[in-house]
C-alpha cells in the first residue's frame, strides 16, 4: 500500500546498504533525485541494477557505493563513455567494482521474469557473442519440443527499485506514459518500490484503461518531486536537457572536479532543487 | 568542413548507407551515423521506411536526430510505444525486423563486432558502453548494416572482444551455429562501400566513394583489403540528399545545444 | 502490409483448407463476422485454435469444419456448456473431433511464446493437474539455476488469425482498446493475418503512444464490417448481447433447430447484415 | 425465492462467502457466485477490496454482475486493463493474488476440483467447459476459497479428473509437490462454511447456516463429512448485506435480458 512520504524518508525507509537495487528509466524518467538523495545518505556496498546505467550510476559509482554493477549498456547516452565506471574498473578507484554484463534482450527477459515470479527467462540470444563466456549466469535450455538451445538468465529481483513516473492519484495508483521502458517490470520484480512523481491529483477518471497504471498496492512509497527526473525528461511536463548530458562528459573526466561539483550540486542539494532545474525546459508541449 | 568535392567523407557514408534503405524496410536503429542515414533515407526516398528505436517507439519520424535512443520526439512521432520487453521479444527477437543498422569501435574482416572493451575483458584498457541491443540484433535482424568511418583502430585483423556476432570466422560460421539469418550484408564507411565475398563472407570493396582510393583504404584498415573485380565508383551525394542531411543536423544541432540548460545534472 | 478487401475476399484469400486458424477475442471483439464468412466459404479440416471457444467455434464444429480444437476454455460465457462441442465429443456429430487441451496461463504464454518467436514458452504451472498427463503437448524443463521445475508447451503459430477491432487508420494500422486480450499476440504470432474493424479513419494522431496499435505491416488483410463482432461487443461502439449467449443455450440443443437457425442466420445472411444487428446496441458510451 | 427465514440458502451462500473478503484483498474473481460475493463485499464491508477479473480488468468495481468475464463494464470501472499474458504473468503467477475464488462443477473433501469431464477423459459422458484460470488461480493464489451449493452429485468421494489441485490426497502433499501457497482454506457452501482440518487438510464443517442441519449437509455431500468440535452458527445476513445483494442482482437481470437483441448470434 503506497505511502506518501517525503523522499529523505521514502529512501531512508526502503534503502539499506548492500541492497540489490534499481534506479530504472530508459533515457526518460530517469529518477535522478531518488538517486540523489541516496547518495546523500551515503548507502555502502550497493549492488546497483539497470540496463542503461547512465550519468546517475556513474555518480553513485564515483562515490563509492557500489560494490557490483549488473547492466547491459554502461554509456552516456548519445555522448560516449562513462568516465567514473571507466576509472572504477580500469584503476579500482574509489574501488573495485565487479560488473555482471548482458545484452538489453537477456536484462529485459529478466526483469520480465522477475515480474513473472519465474527464477528464470529463456530467450533465442548471445548466439556467437563472447559475454556467455565471460558471465557464468548466462546458461542454456533445449526446448522439450525442437530441441533448440536457447539463452537463459537468472529473473532479476532486486530488494528495492525507484522509478520516476509522471502522477499519482490520491489513492497512491501510478500513471507511467510516452518511453514506458521497462519500469513497470522493475516495480513488480522488486520487493519495495518507490515511485518520484511530479504531481499527485485527484483521480485518474480521464485516463484510458490500457495505459501503463501501477495499483497502489504495488507501490510502497510515493514522493513528490517536481523536476525529479532532470536533466532526463518527464514526457508532457518538460523535456531532455540534452546540453547537460554533454557536459557531464566533461565534469566526470577528472576526479577533483567531479567530487567538487557532487559536492556542490548534489550534497549541497535538496529534492525540492529540481523544480527550478526544469523550469526552462517546460515550454515543450 | 566539406572538401574540394563539395561534401566530407562522413556525408557521403551516411549518405551512402541511407540509399541502401528500401520504403518496405523495418530499421532497428543505433544512434549516430545509423540514425542519420535512415533519418535521411525517410526524409528522401524512402518515406514509409518503419524506424525502430530500441526505447519501444515503432515506426517514430523525428525531425531532429535523437541525442539518445530515448528522446521524447521519437515517441510523439511513432505509430505506436511499446515496453522495452515487448521491443525484444515481439519485434526484435519475433523476426519482424528487415535491417539491424548498427555502429562498431572494432570490427574484423567477417563483420564481428566489439563494442565491450579494448584489451582483456577483466583487466581492460579501455572500457567501453557494452553490447546493448547489439548482441541479437545481429542475430534476430534479416540482415545487418555496418557504418563506421575507416581507421587502423577500429578495423583489426582480430577483435578484442566479440560483443556482437557476424559470420565468425568466414564461411558458413553462422549456419554452424544455428542461425538463419544473413548475418552483416553491407559495410559502409566513409571511404567505400563493402560486401561479404559470397563463399568467404570476408568483406570485399565493391564500390570506392568519391576521393577514395585503394591506396586510402587500405591505410585505414588493419587488415590487407580485397577488392571485388570491378570496383564501382560510389555516386556523389546529390544535391537534395546533402541538403536532406545537412538540414537535418542543422536541426539538430540546434535542439541539442539549445536546450536551455539547468543548474545540475 | 494491409490490404483493405471486402470481407469474402479477405477470407478466400488467406484461409485454407486444413490450417491452423484463430479466431481471437477474450469476450470482447470476437470475429463472428469473420467466422460467419468462413462458415459460408465451407472450410474443412481447420485446426480451430482459442482460449475461449464460445458460440463461434460451437457453429463451425457443428457445422461439420473442424478436426481439431486447441483451446483452454470452452464454454458459452457466463451461460453454461457449449452444446455443439459436446455433441461432437461425446457422440462423434456431425465428425469426431481431437482436443488438445490446456489452461489459460499456459495458452497465454503458448500465444506469447509465438508472437516472441520462440519454440516454446515456460511457466510455473499444471502443479498437480491432471490435464499434463492427458496432452502429450505439456512438457517441462529445469531451471539451469534454481533446478525449479517448469511447465513447458509449445508456442502457438497460427497459419492465420482473424480478430476484430475498433478501427484501422487510412494506412492500415488498427487500434484495439479496451479489454485487449490476446489479440496483439494472436496477430504477431500468425502467418497472416485478418483484421475486420468497424471504422477507418483517416489518423491516429489523436490516439495515445501507448495504446495496442498494430502497424499496417503486420497486417494481412483489413475489412470494414460495422457491428462485425456481435453479439460480442466493441468498446466505444456498442454492448455486449447478453441476450444471444441466452438464447445460444437453446438454439444450439437440438441438431435440427442448430442447423436451420445456421441456414437462415448464417448461409443466407451476409457481412453488410452485422450493422444492423448492433443498432439497439449503440446506446452505450 | 426465499424462506421462513426471509433469505434463501444460496443468498445465505454468497453474503458468508462475502464476508471472508478484506479490504486489502487482492481477490481473482471467477465468474457466478464468486463474482457475486466479491461484489457484495466491495458494496458493504470492504469498500478497498481490489477485484480482478482474468480478462485483464483490475481494481474493476462493475454496477451490475458481468455475464462474462470480460464485459464491458469490467474494463470501464478498473484502475487498469491489461493483456492476458500479462495477466497470467505479472499478477497471478507473479503472486500478487491474495484469494483465488472458485466454483466447482465437482469437489472432494481435500478441495480438489473438477470442471474438466464427467466420466473418462477420452470418452466422457459429460464434456465440461475445461480449467480456463484454475489450473494456475489454484496453486499460485495465497489462498484458495471455493462456493458451490451442495449436492451428491457436486460433492464426490472421488472426482473424474483434477482440474485443479486443492490439497490432493491431504496432509502435506501440496508441500511435497513443491507447491507453497496455502491452497484451499474456505469452503462456503448453501448449508455450511467449512475449514481444511489443520493436519489431515480435509474440509469440515466449522459453521451451520441458519436453517442448514448436520443431516442436510450429509444428505447433500458425497463423503462422510467431518464436523469440527464446535460447529458455530452462521450469522444470518444483515438487512444491509441481503439488500445490496438482492439490487446488485436486480441491477444484473435488468441489464442482461433487458439487452436490446440483435437477430442472429
Amino acid at each position: 500500500m503506497a505511502k506518501f512520504l517525503p523522499l529523505s524518508q521514502a529512501v531512508a525507509d526502503n534503502l539499506k546498504d548492500g541492497d540489490a537495487v534499481a534506479f530504472e528509466g530508459f533515457t526518460h524518467l530517469i529518477p535522478t533525485a531518488a538517486v540523489h538523495e541516496a547518495i546523500r545518505q551515503d548507502f555502502k556496498d550497493l549492488t546497483l541494477i539497470r540496463m542503461t546505467p547512465d550519468l546517475v550510476y556513474d555518480q553513485m559509482i564515483g562515490m563509492g557505493m557500489v560494490k557490483k554493477l549488473i547492466f547491459s549498456y554502461a554509456g552516456n547516452p548519445g555522448v560516449g563513455l562513462l568516465r567514473r565506471l571507466r576509472d572504477a574498473v580500469e584503476n579500482n578507484w574509489p574501488r573495485a567494482i565487479e560488473l555482471e554484463e548482458h545484452s538489453h534482450a537477456a536484462m529485459a527477459n529478466a526483469y520480465e521474469a522477475g515480474a513473472a515470479g519465474l527464477p528464470c527467462a529463456i530467450f533465442r540470444g548471445y548466439r556467437g557473442a563472447e559475454l556467455a563466456k565471460v558471465n557464468p549466469n548466462i546458461k542454456s535450455i533445449e526446448c522439450p519440443f525442437t530441441g533448440e538451445k536457447l539463452a537463459a538468465v537468472p529473473a532479476v529481483r532486486p530488494d528495492v527499485t525507484f522509478i520516476h513516473a509522471q502522477k499519482a492519484n490520491k489513492k497512491g495508483d501510478v500513471l507511467i506514459e510516452g518511453i514506458i521502458g521497462i519500469q513497470k517490470e522493475a516495480v513488480l520484480a522488486a520487493k519495495r518500490a518507490v515511485v518520484t512523481v511530479e504531481e499527485v491529483v485527484d483521480d485518474f477518471d480521464d485516463v484510458h484503461p490500457n495505459l501503463t497504471v501501477l495499483p497502489h498496492w504495488t507501490v510502497t512509497a510515493i514522493s513528490v518531486v517536481p523536476g525529479g527526473a532532470h536533466p532526463s525528461y518527464t514526457h508532457g511536463y518538460y523535456i531532455r536537457d540534452n546540453a547537460s548530458y554533454l557536459e557531464w562528459d566533461k565534469i566526470a573526466a577528472e576526479r577533483d572536479q567531479f567530487l567538487a561539483w557532487m559536492q556542490k550540486n548534489v550534497m549541497e542539494s535538496k529534492p525540492e532543487d529540481f523544480a527550478g532545474r526544469v523550469e526552462n525546459l517546460r515550454d515543450a508541449k | 568542413m566539406s572538401n574540394e568535392l563539395g561534401f566530407t567523407p562522413n556525408e557521403m557514408m551516411t549518405i551512402a548507407a541511407s540509399r541502401a534503405l528500401k520504403g518496405d524496410d523495418v530499421c532497428f536503429v543505433g544512434i549516430g551515423a545509423p540514425s542519420a542515414a535512415c533519418n535521411v533515407a525517410r526524409l528522401t526516398h524512402a518515406p514509409d521506411i518503419t524506424l525502430i528505436y530500441e526505447s519501444g517507439t515503432i515506426g517514430t519520424a523525428p525531425d531532429v536526430l535523437p541525442l539518445s535512443i530515448g528522446d521524447g520526439e521519437l515517441c510523439d512521432t511513432a505509430v505506436t510505444t511499446v515496453s522495452v520487453p515487448e521491443m525484444f521479444r515481439y519485434w526484435l527477437q519475433g523476426g519482424r525486423i528487415s535491417i539491424g543498422f548498427l555502429g562498431a569501435a572494432q570490427i574484423d574482416r567477417f563483420g564481428n563486432i566489439n563494442t565491450t572493451v579494448i584489451g582483456d575483458y577483466a583487466h581492460p584498457k579501455t572500457r567501453l558502453p557494452g553490447g546493448g541491443g547489439a548482441p541479437e540484433i545481429a542475430t534476430s535482424s534479416k540482415e545487418i548494416y555496418i557504418t563506421m568511418a575507416q581507421s587502423k583502430r577500429g578495423m583489426v585483423e582480430k577483435i578484442d572482444f566479440y560483443t556482437s556476432f557476424g559470420h565468425g570466422d568466414g564461411g558458413d560460421h553462422r549456419k554452424r551455429l544455428g542461425i538463419d539469418t544473413a548475418g552483416p550484408t553491407l559495410l559502409i564507411t566513409d571511404l567505400a562501400i563493402w560486401k561479404p565475398d559470397p563463399v568467404t563472407k570476408e568483406f570485399t570493396v565493391v564500390s570506392l566513394h568519391p576521393g577514395g582510393t585503394r591506396e586510402k583504404v587500405q591505410e585505414t584498415c588493419g587488415w590487407t583489403v580485397k577488392f571485388a573485380e570491378e570496383v564501382a565508383t560510389t555516386p556523389a551525394p546529390t544535391e537534395l540528399e546533402l541538403k536532406t542531411l545537412r538540414d537535418l543536423q542543422a536541426r539538430t544541432k540546434a535542439a541539442h545545444e539549445g536546450t536551455a540548460k539547468g543548474k545540475a545534472a
